[in-house]
């Protein structure tokens, strides 16, 4: 099999790989790039653990393939904390025990921040159905949701 | 060392208090590291051929293409794990069930593995391994294997616990049964008797995070694994087992465990992983896919139970008689006992029965879910109250209150109660905000009780106090939902410390003593005790060492605040020396600061939980939505309470997917068809509400703190509290779990004619 | 001597009674002698029992003492989810 | 396996015509990429389409709409004239998988996977929605249903492309909906699903009407008895009682994992009744 050469852009920074040409963008953050903040739940989009972010659109990135990313802007985990800053809903998922075993929290946070980087202000219903595509077999998101509320709140000042 | 439990009136500085998990920053970054997450220098990359039968005889497996396959570097079969277990038939299931050995008993069941220089190549050799089946007859529902013209699975089971013991094989491995007084009598003297057959389907656990590990095991017959495990010292001195290896030699890790909830308290793929490793003389990674998750992990039983209970006219039940079979997968187990012992658990009940009957079926062993076989018994019995209650013309709370167990009971199972919180969980019931809260149309309200016993087990602790004054903590079982924090304010709590200034880590197999399993709610209850213990051995070492810094009696020194003080005015004037202070003294007092504990952690707290729970139904299509939710359940105490509120609320949710619409669905071939996530059906964020939470504290005699296990016990009571609910709203008795669409369709209609 | 009460599946071991008395003083002594008394009770012990003792429930303290008087059960070990 | 992303739908073309191995077209891939998770599927040339120019166009003509092949649902629900025009399209679009998903899958691709479950497609049949497909002979222009032939199907020959779907323009007093049945809220495949689309006189009378059904058949089928049941009425309740005995009439499902035959019967009848009564008032019928 010959190897795809993709050049791309992770967390603002210039990647290059080379991957194979059926191998999906999960595969290639953490096994060839070594970042393994987007983990892998059923490998077929519907945990959505492996959340990520392509020119600004929440994806799940076991479902796109390496060799597509060429030229794209990808957002990881491992991005969204500002040097030692966490990001509100970092934070908030701590303070508001948003976690137990914590393997679909990077999805959450990603999944969260698409969800409001949209829209500052969402209902309950508006999170929950935001979310939807995150499976969360520990705290039955009643924790996740109030991080998430407690976070926009937080972000618009109110 | 004894510890005191005498907790009355014990004032907390710590406990109870809320601090930020430990391990919370790396959790949100991405950096903690899972199963999958590890990767060793060289690795190999293994996967694992399985049976697409669900019963067959293995005539032949020829692995000899695959093996000339450029990159292969090791295949197995069963010959390569020969049988070690010198009579031991628990460990020999557990080795027939790593590997298929003579037949293939269910979908999924492996029969080789490959380990390779990459997955794509590992993927071609599986396809290259060839294996001759005989196709047996077999049977996968839990009533039908009982039928005499079953399939026999194993023809070397004969019922165990009758007299006397059959001759020909079966598919019941064991029957037994609980209980007291006189049924028959207890029967006769009732006004009212209701009587069902109820039936559940099989579940998972569901965990996000697949079984994954990495093994190493050199040819010196040492070896290294990482894995993700509810007890790596289990899977240590079990993998140890099958492999011929000195446990000693067989150093395990635990990574960050991406939930278990039971399913990871059995070792599945890491006997193969370290059989390659050994082969291949290479480091090896398997990681299971989320269908091999589903197919051939260890998924809940599948039951159905008789349950009859009567009842006199003002409430009181005189005879409850149980008869509940549950499958153990394709291999004996005793889960119908557990759940015959669970049953009647929060019933104070002069005549009961409670009879299990272990079935075998064509499905993947069956493992711990969560309070293991309580749910369904709990659906049983609880639903047949709240019937009775109906019948009767008594509010279903009132019923339950007047029938509670309390001290002094005689449960069902055996012993008599200490203190236990059933009563206090129905009387909060009665009094909350939910049970009095307006119903909509096509809305119904139910309420069901719920028992788990926790248990405790082996333990032990490490506490180093570092030259700066902070301390470690060490322990060996795994924070499978924000432990560390609890044991960190444990230990700050006795030390006297800053929560901060308090590490906790999971050690390896290599630098503890043997520790059990995180499972039957032991975590914070077992730890915690030995925690506890080990920090006050550590006090004593403290305050020796002021003795020595102070140059007066070791006795005449106390602990207080985090700092030794002499013990009275005659000891002698001297400022309080903090821990810093006696830290940084160590080298000239004696050396470095520790104190441990190894333990038995006897005496767990049996707990009570009551659960409310509003549904509202769509007549016309059957879909449910649950629109509130209350869990009210005794804590014993809450060392961490946001961590004690989350088990609750999570353990609420898996009930509620269970009693909806979660189930494994075999097709007539005996084969799953719903091996993921996008079938099997576990609750979304839209599908919930908000979880209500009400911690009770009802202290364990036993424990320092006063703490029971709090895990478990919250998954008990949805099925039945849903169950009650929807039957409330549709006006038919629900008696098969889960309550799917299509099923409540059928009742509604059913109804109509 | 302990008045020790079998749950349903022990039973058929020591002819349907539902409980048994044993000359012991301590859970190991208990094994001990139950193991010698009825050799059925074997697997049961090696696959392992839980002891109660006044609602207090053992599963490995061997030198556990057995008050005189007290209640005893012997219970299957419960697994843990 | 390759994978080629060409920068013309010519290039496209002829990259799929010319292999000799299994080809498959790359929009959203979130069919494909389960799939070959799966092993079910093993491709020898991947064609990512996404390169090509006006695959993410929706263009509002004097004719309709003209949305191309690989504009993702999230952008379908981003189109206010689209979602005005047609909200039951939108709606059912908006339906498949979850927000991650959305940000990948096309109806094109939902269209192509050839499930009678796809949420995607009742809604276009039920607009009299045409593909565009280009070929190594040229292009042609069909009818969205003459696409699914069986389940897993389609009618697509070797080395065609659909390059966009055509919704024709709203007449006055008309609009859609589409509702779907699953046990969840989020993340299932429909179970039974129903589109409905109406146009009223000016008075509120349905002077046309079609009805589509999902997932009880071997393909997405459209009921014209349930549709003849609709127009001359005002939505009365006799009318629907008709549409869903109708609705039930045509259904052939069968028993699985998601659901029975029973169940889906007397579903597909309560789901059209229900998407009608939106439609209507979409369409201004009160």
């Amino acid at each position: 099999m010959s190897g795809v050469h993709v050049s791309t852009t992770i967390n603002g920074d210039a990647v290059e790989f080379v991957c194979n040409a059926d191998e999906p963008l999960l595969d290639v953050l953490r096994n060839r790039l070594g970042m393994t903040g987007a983990k892998e739940g059923c490998g077929t989009g519907d945990c959505g653990a492996c959340s990520v972010t392509i020119n600004g659109r929440l994806v799940c990135s076991c479902l796109v393939l390496g060799a597509e990313v060429n030229g794209a802007k990808v957002g990881t985990i491992e991005g969204m904390a500002k040097g030692d800053q966490l990001h509100p809903l970092q934070k908030n998922f701590i303070s508001h025990a948003a976690l137990q075993c914590g393997i679909c929290t990077p999805g959450f946070l990603i999944a969260a921040k698409a969800l409001l980087d949209k829209n500052p202000d969402p209902s309950e219903e508006e999170i929950r159905f935001g979310l939807a595509g995150n499976l969360c077999r520990c705290t039955g998101y009643d924790k996740i949701v109030r991080a998430v509320q407690a976070t926009a709140k937080e972000m618009r000042g109110a | 060392m004894p510890l005191d439990t005498n907790f009355t009136n014990q004032k907390f500085k710590q406990v109870g208090t809320r601090p930020l998990r430990p391990d919370g920053v790396d959790k949100v970054t991405g950096r903690a590291k899972y199963g999958a997450d590890y990767n060793a220098p060289g690795q190999l990359i293994a996967l694992v051929l399985r049976s697409p039968h669900a019963h067959a005889k293995i005539k032949k497996i020829d692995t000899s293409k695959a093996e000339k396959l450029a990159g292969v570097k090791a295949i197995i079969t069963s010959a390569d794990l020969p049988d070690l277990t010198a009579g031991d038939r628990g460990m020999r299931d557990i080795l027939e069930n790593c590997m298929a050995r003579k037949k293939v008993l269910y979908d999924g069941h492996a029969v080789a593995a490959v380990a390779a220089i990459d997955q794509t190549t590992a993927r071609k050799a599986l396809k290259l391994i060839q294996v001759d089946y005989e196709m047996l007859p077999h049977v996968t529902d839990v009533d039908e294997a009982l039928k005499p013209s079953a399939p026999v699975i194993h023809n070397d089971i004969f019922t165990e616990g009758v007299e006397p013991t059959p001759t020909k094989p079966s598919n019941n491995n064991k029957r037994a049964s609980f209980g007291h007084g006189d049924i028959v009598q207890g029967f006769k003297d009732a006004d009212v008797i209701v009587e069902h057959t109820y039936k559940t389907e099989q579940t998972h656990q569901g965990y996000i995070e697949p079984h994954a590990c990495v093994a190493n095991v050199s040819p010196d017959g040492q070896g290294e694994l990482w894995v993700c495990t509810q007890g790596h010292f289990v899977y240590r001195n079990q993998c140890a087992a099958l492999l011929g290896m000195d446990i000693s030699k067989l150093r395990v890790t635990a990574s960050e465990i991406g939930g278990g909830f039971g399913g990871k308290t059995h070792i599945w793929t890491e006997p193969l992983a370290l059989a390659l490793s050994r082969k291949a003389n290479r480091p090896v990674k398997l990681t299971m896919t989320r269908d091999e998750v589903f197919r051939c992990s260890g998924p809940t039983s599948s039951t159905s139970i008789d349950m009859k209970i009567g009842a006199k006219k003002d409430g009181t039940i005189t005879a409850a008689h149980g008869v509940l079979r549950y499958h153990g997968g394709a291999f004996p187990a005793t889960w119908a006992e557990f759940g015959a012992m669970t049953a009647f658990a929060c019933y104070d009940l002069k005549n009961v029965k409670s009879e299990s009957i272990e079935v075998i079926v064509n499905r993947p062993k069956t493992a711990a879910y969560r309070a293991p076989s309580a749910p369904m018994a709990a659906f049983a019995v609880e639903s047949a109250i709240d019937e009775l209650a109906k019948k009767i013309g008594m509010d279903a709370v009132e019923l339950r209150i007047k029938n509670a167990a309390k001290q002094g009971t005689q449960s069902s199972y055996g012993p008599v109660y200490g203190p236990i919180g059933i009563g206090a969980t129905l009387e909060a019931a009665k009094n909350h905000a939910h049970m009095k809260a307006p119903l909509g149309k096509n809305q119904g309200r139910g309420m069901a009780c719920g028992f788990w016993f926790n248990f405790g087990g082996q333990t032990c602790c490490d506490i180093n106090v570092t030259p700066d004054g902070t301390v470690t903590v060490a322990v060996g079982t795994i924070d499978v939902g924000g432990s560390r924090a609890s044991i960190g304010l444990m230990a700050a709590e006795e030390l006297g410390l800053a929560y901060e200034n308090v590490r906790v880590v999971i050690a390896d197999t290599s630098s503890l003593g043997h520790n059990d399993m995180t499972d039957g709610s032991r975590g914070t209850f077992s730890t915690g005790m030995a925690t506890i213990a080990a920090a006050r051995n550590c006090i004593k070492v403290l305050c020796a060492r002021a003795a020595k810094m102070w140059d007066i009696p070791e006795d005449a020194v106390v602990w207080e605040d985090g700092h030794a003080k002499p013990a009275g005015t005659n000891a002698g004037n001297f400022p309080p020396l903090s821990i810093k202070e006696i830290a940084a003294a160590a080298g000239n007092t004696g050396g470095p600061i520790a104190g441990h504990n190894e333990l038995v952690a006897d005496g767990a707290g049996v707990s009570f939980a009551t659960h409310i729970c509003d549904i509202e139904v769509d007549p016309e299509t059957g879909r449910s939505t649950v629109k509130r939710y209350t869990v009210i359940q005794d804590a014993g105490k809450a060392i961490h309470p946001s961590y004690v509120e989350g088990q609750y609320q999570g353990g609420a949710a898996q009930g509620i997917g269970w009693a909806l619409n979660e189930e494994y669905i075999y097709g007539k071939d005996g084969r799953l068809q719903n091996a993921g996530f996008l079938d099997y059906r576990i609750p979304v964020c839209s599908d919930l509400p908000f979880i209500d939470t009400m911690i009770l504290e009802i202290p364990n005699p036993n424990h320092p703190y006063g703490v029971r296990g709090v895990g478990e016990t919250s998954i008990v009571p949805p099925l039945a509290a849903i169950a009650n609910a929807m039957s409330n709203a549709v006006g038919v008795r629900m008696t098969h779990i889960p309550m799917s669409p299509p099923r409540v369709l059928k009742a509604i209609s059913n109804r109509k004619h | 001597m302990a008045e020790v009460h079998l749950w349903g599946a022990l039973r058929p071991i020591v002819g349907g009674a539902l409980s048994v008395s044993v000359e012991a003083k301590n859970i190991r002594e208990l094994f001990k002698t139950l193991a010698e008394q009825y050799p059925a009770f074997e697997p049961h012990l090696q696959r392992g029992i839980a002891v109660s003792i006044n609602g207090k429930i053992y599963r490995d303290t061997w030198d556990q003492a057995l008050p005189a008087d007290a209640e005893i059960y012997l219970l299957p070990r419960i697994p843990g989810g | 396996m390759r994978y080629e992303a060409p920068e013309t739908l010519k290039s496209a073309v002829t990259l799929l015509a010319k292999e000799k191995g299994l080809a498959f077209v790359l929009a959203g891939g979130t069919d494909l990429l389960v799939k070959m998770k799966g092993g079910f599927l093993e491709p020898d040339l991947v064609v990512d389409i996404k390169r090509i120019k006006g695959v993410f166009d929706i263009a509002k003509s004097a004719t309709g709409f003209r949305i191309g092949a690989a504009v993702p649902g999230v952008q379908l629900g981003e189109n206010a004239a689209l979602v005005k025009a047609w909200p039951g399209v939108v709606e059912g679009a908006n339906l498949i998988g979850s927000k991650q998903v959305q940000g990948r899958c096309t109806m094109v691709g939902n269209l192509c996977n050839g499930s009678p479950a796809a949420d995607g497609v009742p809604a276009l049949i039920a607009a009299n929605a045409k593909v565009v497909i280009s070929g190594p002979k040229g292009k042609r222009t069909i009818p969205v249903e003459q696409v699914p032939v069986s389940p897993g199907r389609i009618s697509l020959k070797k080395g065609e492309i659909i390059e966009a779907i055509l919704l024709p323009k709203r007449p006055a007093n008309s609009s859609d909906a589409y509702l779907r049945f699953i046990p969840r809220t989020e993340m299932d495949i429909a179970v039974v699903s129903a589109a409905v689309n109406l146009t009223l006189d000016g008075k509120g009378t349905v002077k046309d009407a079609r009805v589509v059904l999902g997932a009880v058949a071997p393909t997405i089928i459209v009921v014209p008895a349930a549709a003849k049941a609709l127009i001359g009425s005002k939505l009365d309740a006799a009318a629907l009682e008709k549409l869903a005995a109708a609705c039930a009439a045509a259904c052939k499902p069968i028993d699985d994992k998601r659901g029975t035959i029973e169940f889906r019967t007397k579903v597909a009848g309560v789901l059209a009744r229900r998407a009608a009564e939106i439609a209507y008032k979409r369409a201004g019928g009160k």
